[in-house]
């Protein structure tokens, strides 16, 4: 051991393809910094973000996970970020129930032009993961 | 065959090798045994590291691509591209973002690094999982179908049109021509409306690439993009017409709102009050003229009737309801015009003029609300609050109503029909405000002029025009038309046919097999989002590339 | 005011009564209904189309050996009667149906419903050695009083939705005094009216008094509060679930059972779920050692998300759990928590969308940031 | 083909148990992983709440002092663990499994049935005295871990599993290495190793393989004598009251469908279990039509069909495990009727599940020469 190093949190951010994702290259263009926990995870839609997933990263390990997509209304198929939110707001709420940390999921609408956005929300939700500290689930072999 | 995986990655100049310490990244990949070979190189996307990239593939006898360069935005097609020469499908590869998305926005390299090495390490984890799709291509039928004669589907017939190229031109009323045939003149220049529509309807007629069918309605519209199949049938008849076209434009039109709707108009029940349209039938017989044949010495003309009951601006009611009071001034000289307005819409660049064209002299424009209008002898009577709420009243010998724009009574059937959406106030939906204001959510079929929303002549002819450079570009005659390959297909034997996908679908491009029970994807229509894979609870539902397993996999590696 | 048929018989005697006038005067084909099978007494859900065959039914017997639900979506899945069958079912059971055919799995057409103001049912184990059997009197008392009867299913105890939202006809058993001598049946519909027509009973106009239901619902309320906030307590984050799900042993008999588990195979039993060899290293290496099978919690959490919005309450999980893992009731309270933010209410009415499938554009705003 | 080869043949090693045969087999696998002869080991552990055991694969050494090679219940049958870990695929680890020798055996059939890949697995069984039906155990898993301590010290079975009292195959070894406890010495045990895999394990682990089997396998031999005579009574017993249509519907009158039997069966490996396929299911109008020939019809109809249907499938394969006895909700002795029909079933092909890796299964194979006594008499 070198030295007690900060903890790095380890977040997924499922992004859709045309504007979360095109919001994160944003911010990668636009030279913006934002913490390295956060890993992306490109799916075409938000619709796409099965509950599923997010409860497998969870139970892998994930310290947070978040789902972004295009602003209500702009979505490139329509309709789709709407769904994604019920599912979001199910999810969060059955976490919620069960205390099982519902502040380690987060969902976001980050349009491409929001790289500064993109950016922001990184920033922040990193920081409220290390305040929550590293996730218990990563250590349990009960699952 | 043995999976011989290939990871490249790209120095992008300094651009990432300045941030990621790249050699950390190749010995922390290069563990499993089925990557066969992890290399750096200067900048992949260049020729030479195009050229660089087959060779290896094809020297290495590589089976799976994991690339480690910029955003896919930039580059996926590159690569894609890069496979498809060196003989392996271009779905086997993988792009790990390890610039936008790493080495530009992490300061400290250690850290940019590590995550360039989850990045890499998710994408090989998730290549292992990708199938070779293959590129389908269908033969598209360049031919359209336009329904709707009026001003945008006679621009839209005649753009379209050629020798390579047939039109199908539906009107379900007897005679082509539309609202516009009605205007005698057209805002702002005052220029006749029927000449501008004659010489359409004389172009069309003697187009022998057009066919246009009269008092007819399309009865049966079935297909995709690039291969629809359409049945119209002539009023009154029983036989169909049959034939095949590629794409549809739908160029339907508006309807008025009932005034009778709101009684306190008094249309319906006093004499001498119009609607804009009777009005404009009136005005271009000839001779403006009370019920008794009388001339008009007061002529009141009430905007925005129905806007709050439809909950929308109509936009164009302000313009010709100017227009009226320079007919009513070209006829009747002394005519005192009375202008009921809330706000006067006058957008444009050259709507502000025409407005002060016609501001002047016996033309005035009383801001007003409570418009009510009651018997006065063997006149009419307006009665209204001021722009301070003082109850007014105002004598008049006609009254004009200018009603707001509302969808056609048959535009619920006709977006049933073509498989659309409507808005909320039932205008038909355009696929996106901003990205797309003329598709639909069915590919291939476009929507243009006032059946999309109010609009005036010229918006209506610039969306017609823009319908058919759609049109033009995408179905090339002789050409196939490439659906999406990254498509949703649902496995028959786990579907249980509870139609959750179909309720999300935005398409209409999952159909239910009502013998075995089960939903089925239409590929060539289907969009690839994803929506219907997440809604299955069976997981009978997937989507190709965005597998359950690739991106699960994805997901494990990165935590 | 509903119309209502008064029969002056024992609730139970009095709809068999009313049941075998739908067979014999052939206003139903077929009769489902909780059966004696054979001369131990087993109760089983059973089709009935001979009138003789309805002398064994047990329609209001507090048992519940599968919900009908799932029944009568196995039924009428490949293809509903030709002609009208009744079902007699309890609210919950009903209301699982109403689910299942929201999910295309089943179809009213031809199937009419008979439900109760219902008491509640005994736990599986305790039909073994005539346990329900002994407790029948003890039972109805309960019933009567607008009590809840001591052992029965922890899932009915804390019940408050023991009057049914849709049934066709429905009969008057909670704290109606009189259940021993007459059976109130009330014709809620056009199809209940339809049925009754022409029997040789009693018709009058009634309602049910809903004082009496009051009190028992307030007595299920209580006992519900108790129930989740004992089981909140436990739920304690991930420990608190492992405590509580880690004797699970995979049988996945509580999806079997379960009537809003319709699929024909579980996401969580298809190759999806499966772990490959390299899932297992990469869970080695993280935590040193995996519990094989793998997604205990995973499918437990999953099954919350596919279901929980639809839950019915009816504690068909419980019963069938081998490890006696209280699922019914977190399922409940986890399930109540998420219908209420879509203001939703399972199986109230079959023309409202599952809210997984239908949206507004304004809502949830809450759930951005 | 030869049966088991002789045991008296084998030899066996002799370790010591001083601080009990539990830590003595921990140890054991702890020096085998130390010495990477394993990588990885399945082993029951006890869950955090207390009330349960399940199988763990473990990798991380630290955590193996908190396995329980002789758990005193059978949450999940054995073999649905090694299918688990290798079904798909062998892998890269080098696995110990700790299980019963029901598991093993099971374990055994599923490899046949390409459902387990055994290379690169050893399996370890050891002398059974039986599990606790874990509704016994839950009810009070301290009262439970007490009962079991003392009838593994008393082999006394009468807390255990109904078909664990008359399990004639309790110390049955099918697999590598076998622990024996039985007629060793105080603060001893044996291994046994049955195959090269097993000998090659143990003298890796530096394990002399000196010593005679004669003890054990008397103590054996005499212990299993005894559970054969109360098998075959109790069997006896059982077709009197389980034989014929009637008793056989009577018996499983309490069925509910819930086919948590065929789930926990080890050897019902299908995803999709032909009873739950779209071949079962038809119109309200068929099962009208069926009810209208009797009058009325239990609903689901196919109670019997799925019994009998099951047995067909996979009796010849039955190790008598009876987990399926302790996932029934209505208590049905399915277990023990299971376990009866798969002795006359195997007997009729001279089979015995899981003794043999080498013998294929009876359906999938046939020799010209056998069971005439099927056939009609006249020539």
């Amino acid at each position: 051991m070198v030295e007690d190093k900060e903890f790095m949190p380890k977040i997924l951010a499922f992004l859709c393809n045309w504007c979360s994702y095109a919001g994160a290259d944003l911010a990668g263009t636009s030279r913006l910094k934002y913490p390295p926990s956060i890993l992306p995870i490109r799916v075409m839609c938000s619709s796409r973000i099965d509950p599923l997933f997010i409860i497998k990263a969870y139970l892998g390990g994930a310290d947070g996970v978040l789902v972004a997509g295009c602003h209500p209304g702009d979505c490139h198929y329509e309709k789709g970020n709407y769904y994604t939110r019920r599912r979001f707001a199910l999810l969060k709420k059955i976490f919620e129930e069960l205390n099982m940390e519902p502040d380690r999921l987060m969902l976001s609408w980050i349009s491409a032009s929001e790289g500064h956005k993109y950016a922001r929300v990184a920033t922040e939700f990193t920081e409220k993961i290390k305040k929550s500290g590293e996730s218990s689930v990563k250590n349990k072999i009960f699952l | 065959m043995e999976r011989k995986i290939g990871v490249y990655i790209c120095e992008c100049g300094p651009n990432i090798s300045e941030k990621i310490d790249i050699d950390k990244v190749i010995d922390a990949v290069s563990l499993p045994e089925d990557v066969a070979v992890v290399k750096r190189y200067k900048l992949l996307c260049s020729v030479d590291g195009k050229k660089f990239l087959e060779d290896e593939i094809k020297k290495q006898g590589l089976t799976h691509l994991v690339i480690a360069a910029c955003s896919p935005k930039q580059h996926e097609k590159t690569f894609m591209e890069v496979c498809e020469n060196a003989g392996i499908n271009p779905y086997l590869y993988q792009l790990a973002n390890i610039r936008e998305q790493c080495a530009w926005v992490t300061d400290d390299k250690d850290e940019a690094t590590k995550k360039a090495i989850r990045l890499v390490k998710a994408a090989i984890r998730r290549v292992r999982y990708h199938f070779p799709l293959e590129k389908k291509e269908i033969a598209c039928n360049p031919d359209v179908l336009v329904i709707g004669g009026g001003v945008a589907g006679l621009e839209a017939s005649l753009q379209l049109a050629s020798s390579d190229r047939r039109v199908y031109l539906v009107e379900k009323t007897s005679s082509l021509g539309g609202m516009v045939d009605n205007f005698e003149k057209t805002f702002p220049n005052m220029q006749p409306g029927s000449n501008l529509i004659k010489q359409k309807i004389l172009d069309v007629n003697k187009n022998e690439n057009i066919k246009v069918f009269t008092d007819s309605i399309v009865e049966e519209l079935l297909g995709f993009f690039g291969s629809f199949e359409v049945k119209v049938k002539a009023k009154e008849q029983d036989a169909f017409v049959e034939f095949d076209v590629g794409a549809v434009v739908l160029a339907t039109g508006s309807s008025f709102f009932d005034p009778k709707q709101t009684p306190q108009y008094g249309y319906g029940t006093l004499d001498n009050v119009f609607t804009a349209i009777e009005f404009e039938k009136m005005n271009k017989s000839g001779k403006i003229s009370l019920k008794n044949g009388k001339t008009p010495k007061n002529v009141a003309i009430v905007h925005c009737v129905g806007r709050n009951e439809k909950g929308y601006c109509s936009q164009i009611c302000c313009m010709y309801s100017l227009k009226f009071a320079r007919y009513l001034k070209e006829k009747i000289p002394d005519v005192n015009v009375f202008h009921f307005y809330s706000d006067m819409c006058i957008p444009g660049k050259s709507q502000q003029k025409f407005y002060d064209q016609t501001k002047g002299k016996h033309i005035n424009f009383i801001r007003s609300s409570n418009i009510e209008v009651t018997k006065k002898g063997d006149n009419v009577q307006i009665n209204y609050s001021d722009e301070d709420g003082k109850a007014n009243n105002l004598p008049a010998n006609m009254v004009i109503l200018s009603p707001a724009i509302t969808p056609t009574s048959d535009s619920s059937q006709l977006a049933e029909l073509a498989g659309i959406s409507q808005d909320d106030s039932g205008f038909f939906a355009e696929e996106h405000e901003k990205l797309n204001p003329i598709s639909t959510s069915t590919e291939g079929i476009y929507i243009v002029g006032s059946a999309q929303g109010p609009k005036d002549i010229p918006d209506t002819l610039i969306q017609a025009e823009a319908a058919t450079g759609k049109i033009l570009s995408s179905l090339v005659p002789g050409r196939k038309i490439e659906p999406e390959v990254k498509v949703a297909h649902i496995s028959e034997s786990f579907c249980i046919g509870c139609k959750n996908c179909m309720s999300v679908c935005s398409y209409g491009t999952i159909t239910f097999d009502e013998e075995k029970k089960v939903c089925v994807v239409n590929e060539v229509i289907c969009r690839g989002c994803g929506n219907c894979v997440a809604a299955c609870p069976s997981g009978a539902a997937t989507l190709k590339h965005f597998t359950f397993k690739q991106l699960y996999q994805e997901i494990l590696e990165a935590v | 005011m509903t119309k209502a048929l008064k029969i002056n018989k024992n609730a139970e005697q009095g709809i068999k009564e009313f049941l075998r006038f739908l067979l014999e005067s052939g206003k139903v084909k077929g009769v489902f209904s909780l059966k004696k099978i054979n001369k131990e007494g087993a109760v089983a859900y059973s089709l009935i189309t001979d009138p003789k065959d309805l002398e064994d039914s047990v329609p209001f017997y507090p048992v519940m050996p599968v919900t009908a639900g799932s029944l009568l979506s196995r039924f009428t899945l490949k293809g509903s009667p030709d002609k009208p069958v009744v079902a007699v079912m309890r609210p919950c059971e009903l209301r699982g149906f109403v689910e299942l055919v929201k999910r295309e799995q089943g179809s009213f057409e031809n199937v009419f419903t008979i439900s109760m103001t219902c008491g509640g049912v005994y736990p599986l184990d305790m039909a073994v050695d005539k346990k329900i059997e002994k407790n029948l009197p003890k039972y109805w008392d309960a019933v009567k009083k607008s009590e809840i009867p001591a052992d029965v299913r922890t899932a009915c105890k804390g019940c408050t939705e023991f009057k049914p939202y849709t049934a066709d006809i429905t009969v008057d058993l909670v704290g109606n005094k009189d259940i021993d001598k007459q059976c109130i049946i009330l014709l809620n519909t056009k199809n209940g009216e339809s049925l009754a027509d022409g029997m040789d009973a009693e018709f009058l106009e009634k309602k049910l008094d809903t004082k009496k239901l009051d009190v028992l619902l307030d007595k299920r309320a209580v006992e519900k509060k108790k129930l989740f906030d004992e089981i909140d307590k436990k739920m304690n984050g991930m420990d608190g679930l492992i405590d509580i799900f880690g004797r699970c042993i995979g049988c996945h008999g509580c999806m079997r059972v379960c009537p809003i588990c319709y699929c024909k195979l579980c996401e969580f039993e298809s190759p999806d779920s499966e772990y490959k060899p390299s899932n297992y290293n990469s869970e080695l290496k993280k935590r040193g050692g995996v519990r094989v099978p793998p997604g205990t919690m995973y499918f437990q959490l999953g099954r919350l998300t596919h279901i929980s919005i639809s839950c019915v309450g009816c504690g068909a999980c419980d019963d069938v759990c081998p490890v006696g893992i209280p699922v019914s009731t977190i399922f409940k309270k986890v399930g109540e928590s998420v219908q209420k933010i879509f203001n939703y209410i399972p199986g109230k009415d079959v023309k409202e969308s599952i809210p997984l499938v239908t949206f507004e554009k304004e809502e949830f705003i809450e759930f951005e940031e | 083909m030869s049966k088991s080869k002789e045991t008296s043949t084998i030899k066996t090693a002799v370790l010591p148990a001083k601080s009990g045969t539990k830590k003595a087999i921990l140890d054991f696998l702890k020096n085998a992983m130390d010495k990477k002869n394993f990588d990885a080991v399945i082993i029951p552990m006890r869950v955090p709440a207390g009330d349960s055991f399940v199988y763990v694969l473990i990798k991380d050494v630290s955590l193996l002092k908190d396995a329980f090679p002789l758990s005193p219940v059978m949450s999940v049958q054995g073999a649905r663990v090694v299918s688990s870990v290798t079904r798909l695929g062998k892998g890269d680890m080098k696995i110990a499994a700790v299980m019963r020798p029901c598991e093993i055996r099971a374990t055994i059939e599923l490899a046949k049935f390409g459902q387990v890949d055994l290379e690169n697995v050893t399996l370890i069984s050891m002398d059974c005295p039986g599990v606790m039906p874990i509704s016994d155990f839950l009810s009070d898993p301290e009262k439970g871990m007490k009962l079991f301590d003392d009838a593994v010290t008393s082999w006394d079975d009468s807390i255990m599993r109904p078909v664990c009292k008359i399990c004639d195959k309790s110390s049955m070894i099918a697999g590598d290495i076998h622990i024996g406890t039985l007629g060793a010495k105080k603060d001893t045990f044996f291994m046994i190793p049955k195959t090269q895999k097993g000998n090659d394990t143990l003298e890796k682990s530096d394990i002399k393989i000196d010593a005679d089997l004669d003890e054990w396998h008397n103590k054996v031999t005499t212990l299993s004598e005894e559970k054969k005579k109360k098998r075959n009574s109790a069997n006896k017993d059982l077709k009197v009251k389980t034989g014929g249509i009637d008793n056989l519907i009577d018996t499983f009158s309490q069925c509910i469908n819930c086919h948590n039997c065929m789930k926990v069966c080890p050897i019902c490996f299908c995803r999709l279990c032909y009873f739950d396929s779209e071949n079962v299911k038809h119109s309200a109008e068929n099962y009208l039509q069926i009810a209208e020939n009797k009058g009325s019809i239990r609903f689901l109809p196919d109670t019997i069909l799925f019994q009998t249907g099951r047995m067909m499938h996979m009796s010849v394969s039955c190790v008598s495990c009876g987990s399926c006895e302790d996932a029934c909700p209505a208590s049905i002795p399915v277990g023990q009727i299971f376990s009866m029909i798969a002795d006359e079933t195997q007997k009729a092909f001279d089979y015995v599940s899981g003794r043999d890796i080498n013998e294929p299964t009876p359906l999938v194979a046939y020799k010209k020469d056998e069971l005439h006594e099927m056939e009609d008499a006249h020539d």
